[in-house]
């Protein structure tokens, strides 16, 4: 068995519906765990007091909002090459949802920007990548809602998805290259000398999941939507036919 | 090929062409920067390198949707299509066909336009070769723009959000190019990756115009 | 040169309209697509000409070889006749214009601009360019739409000229235009409807839940 | 309810912002989805009612 087959619209359907429920569940699950966690039985920082608290949704949404756009990007090049229409649309199903991730995590940063930098706003390296990433959102979503027939919204979206993420990566260090910046290095990476502190990392690490599974479930969601209404396109377009 | 370039320049030139009306808006944009921010020289002197890279990309953007929109609605792309001369070198053309008619005229007229807003003197030389590296860039983005909307009634406000994302590096390069040559700071490195970006440019996105303008004609 | 289909599908759109079109054409011979409007002569044509990729089937041809002559006049507004036709001329490669003038009769029109032009002077510049492109397949949509009798004659004549030469033709036409060894193809027993042929589309698969 | 200290606001607008956000899109998927749903149940049932005629 292939993972292609899952690229036949009614595979899909059977298998996401499903998947679904647990995603959903899971998710549910892990958010309610996480942030709870987080926000009542950890510590305050030293230095930035309680509001340490918002990194459980800063830094998953941060992360989510780029993966979001990173899974477009591999379904977009799916489509090109191999043509699935489940891959094409679950692309078109992300874009929100990212770019709602992106907009959580521009607004928690700011809300923590204000108290520590004095400044909702800071033309800082990170959050002007952030901004330019919304932006990206923004033209790729009013694209596939501007061509009406969905196979050339596909190849479109798809190609700009991938003009757009070479240069996001260009802007990204582009705006390094502009403005040092204030932000404070990655919450998260391999190397643990940097990280914070595992009292943080943990419910931080639940949280990441939550968020992860609440994309999950809403891709699939989002994907089975956008399947239905293609086959209803499909269908009214037979009878007019007839 | 020169044929379609010579072709491009002449329907420009002609009435209603709409070369210049770029070159006119930058002007007036130029022109009205100042009463929006007073008359202080100093103040000027330090923003104009922002405004005036601003300003010519504001005005690229303005003639986005004429590159091949005309072409489609007459039924020449169609043709065109079908022709000998691939797409990609269309494209191409079409892209330069652009920078000749606005992103040349106006890497030329900045810096009478930088005297306007007291550009230090040191900085002109920064202004032109920025703007000369980096606006053909802008011209083939647009183009790549273009394309993605070429089947659209109303695609020009829609270029214009597509596109802008895209400028940011190029601006953000030719900007601080300008700057750090105002400030005496060495300012090669940021010259060198705009003139990256516009290689880049000129080496792929061709490639990408055609698709989109295939997938649009289809 | 002969050219032909085979069990070709076509797309408008989203749409197949057309499925298993199946002709041959031999070099000096003319194909007259009869069907009614919206049947897929235009969707037919475009394909020929490599514009819209086929769903399924086979050209037996290289679209290289097509000139493709659309609804639309493609014509330049602001240049003159000469200008336009020139610059098609430069595309394909041709040196001169001439013949495409004489034959289309358009020497006292070719300093005017082309937006000075009637409807059936525009029509009739824009079939002249067919005979700059040195392209063996010509496939022309609604090609006399505008033309008077005299022009249409002298259309007639072209693609006459055309065929003798060893080319061949692909027409939607309504008009006969009393071409010799034209063949007519009816579409009308391939539009998509009629056989419920099997869709390419995965969405209107009936599995589907 | 834990000890936030002079930063309440900022954390507890922070939550607040970002969870009525993600209500909101899990709400507009729902609801997406659900129209999406019915609309297609009435043109398969038009369509099986054309089908047994």
């Amino acid at each position: 068995m292939s993972i292609w087959e899952y690229a036949n619209p009614t595979r899909f359907m059977q298998t996401s519906g499903k998947l679904l429920p647990t995603v959903a569940v899971l998710s549910l699950l892990c958010l309610v765990i996480g942030l709870i966690w987080g926000f009542f039985f950890t510590p305050d920082d030293y230095r930035q007091g309680s509001t340490v608290k918002i990194i459980y949704l800063h830094v998953p949404s941060a992360l989510m909002a780029i993966n979001a756009w990173l899974m477009m990007l591999v379904t977009s090049l799916i489509w090109l090459i191999r043509r699935h229409h489940v891959s094409a649309l679950a692309a078109k199903a992300a874009a929100p949802i990212g770019l709602t991730m992106t907009v959580i995590a521009l607004i928690t940063g700011a809300i923590w920007g204000q108290p520590m930098w004095g400044t909702y706003w800071a033309w800082d390296p990170r959050l002007t990548s952030f901004l330019i990433l919304f932006l990206f959102y923004l033209g790729y979503m009013a694209l596939w809602a501007a061509i009406e027939n969905p196979d050339t919204a596909a190849d479109l979206t798809s190609v700009l998805c991938l003009v757009g993420s070479v240069f996001a990566l260009l802007s990204r260090y582009a705006v390094n290259f502009w403005n040092q910046g204030l932000h404070q290095g990655a919450s998260l990476s391999l190397d643990k000398e940097e990280n914070v502190a595992d009292v943080f990392y943990l419910p931080l690490l639940v949280s990441i999941a939550g968020f992860v599974l609440l994309f999950l479930a809403l891709v699939l969601l989002r994907t089975r939507t956008e399947i239905r209404i293609r086959r209803a396109g499909a269908l009214v377009a037979r009878e007019r036919l007839s | 090929m020169i044929a379609l370039l010579r072709r491009d320049l002449r329907l420009a030139i002609r009435a209603g062409g709409g070369f210049g009306l770029g070159l006119a808006f930058f002007l007036i944009l130029v022109v009205l920067v100042p009463f929006g921010v007073g008359p202080n020289s100093d103040i000027l002197s330090r923003i104009a390198p922002g405004i005036l890279w601003v300003g010519a990309l504001l005005s690229c953007l303005l003639s986005l949707d004429r590159i091949f929109q005309l072409d489609y609605e007459d039924g020449t792309l169609d043709l065109l299509a079908t022709a000998p001369l691939p797409l990609e070198a269309a494209a191409t053309l079409k892209a330069l066909s652009h920078w000749l008619t606005t992103g040349l005229p106006l890497t030329i007229a900045a810096p009478f336009l930088g005297v306007l807003l007291s550009m230090p003197s040191g900085a002109t030389f920064w202004l032109v070769a920025s703007l000369a590296l980096g606006t053909p860039a802008l011209s083939m983005l647009g183009t790549f723009g273009a394309a993605l909307t070429v089947g659209l009634k109303r695609g020009g406000l829609l270029v214009s959000l597509l596109v802008l994302p895209l400028y940011m590096p190029t601006l953000i390069f030719g900007a601080e190019a300008v700057r750090r040559g105002a400030e005496g700071l060495p300012a090669t490195t940021a010259l060198l990756f705009l003139a990256a970006i516009t290689a880049g440019c000129a080496a792929l996105l061709p490639f990408a115009s055609a698709a989109a303008l295939r997938m649009n004609l289809r | 040169m002969k050219f032909g289909v085979e069990n070709l599908a076509c797309r408008r759109g989203e749409v197949t309209v057309l499925t298993g079109v199946t002709f041959e054409v031999a070099a000096g011979e003319a194909l007259i697509l009869r069907a009614p409007n919206g049947a897929g002569k235009t969707t037919l044509l475009r394909c020929l000409a490599g514009l819209t990729p086929p769903v399924s089937g086979k050209l037996g041809f290289s679209t290289e070889d097509v000139a493709y002559a659309a609804h639309a006049d493609g014509l330049k507004a602001q240049l003159s006749v000469e200008e336009n036709l020139q610059f098609w001329a430069d595309i394909f490669g041709t040196r001169d214009i001439t013949p495409a003038v004489e034959t289309f009769d358009l020497e006292s029109l070719l300093t005017r601009r082309a937006q000075d032009l009637s409807a059936g002077q525009k029509r009739r510049l824009s079939l002249s360019r067919l005979m700059l492109t040195g392209r063996a397949i010509w496939a022309l949509d609604e090609p006399t739409v505008s033309l008077d009798t005299e022009n249409v004659a002298r259309f007639a004549a072209a693609i006459t000229a055309h065929m003798a030469a060893g080319g061949s033709a692909i027409l939607a036409t309504h008009i006969d235009l009393g071409l010799p060894s034209a063949r007519t193809l009816d579409l009308s027993p391939y539009r998509a409807i009629l056989q419920d042929a099997p869709s390419d589309d995965p969405f209107l698969d009936e599995a589907f839940l | 309810m834990p000890d936030l200290g002079k930063y309440a606001d900022t954390v507890l607008s922070a939550y607040a912002i970002s969870i009525v956000i993600l209500i909101g899109l899990v709400a507009l998927s729902v609801w997406q989805s659900r129209r999406a749903l019915t609309r297609l149940a009435e043109i398969e049932a038009r369509r099986n009612a054309a089908k047994s005629r």
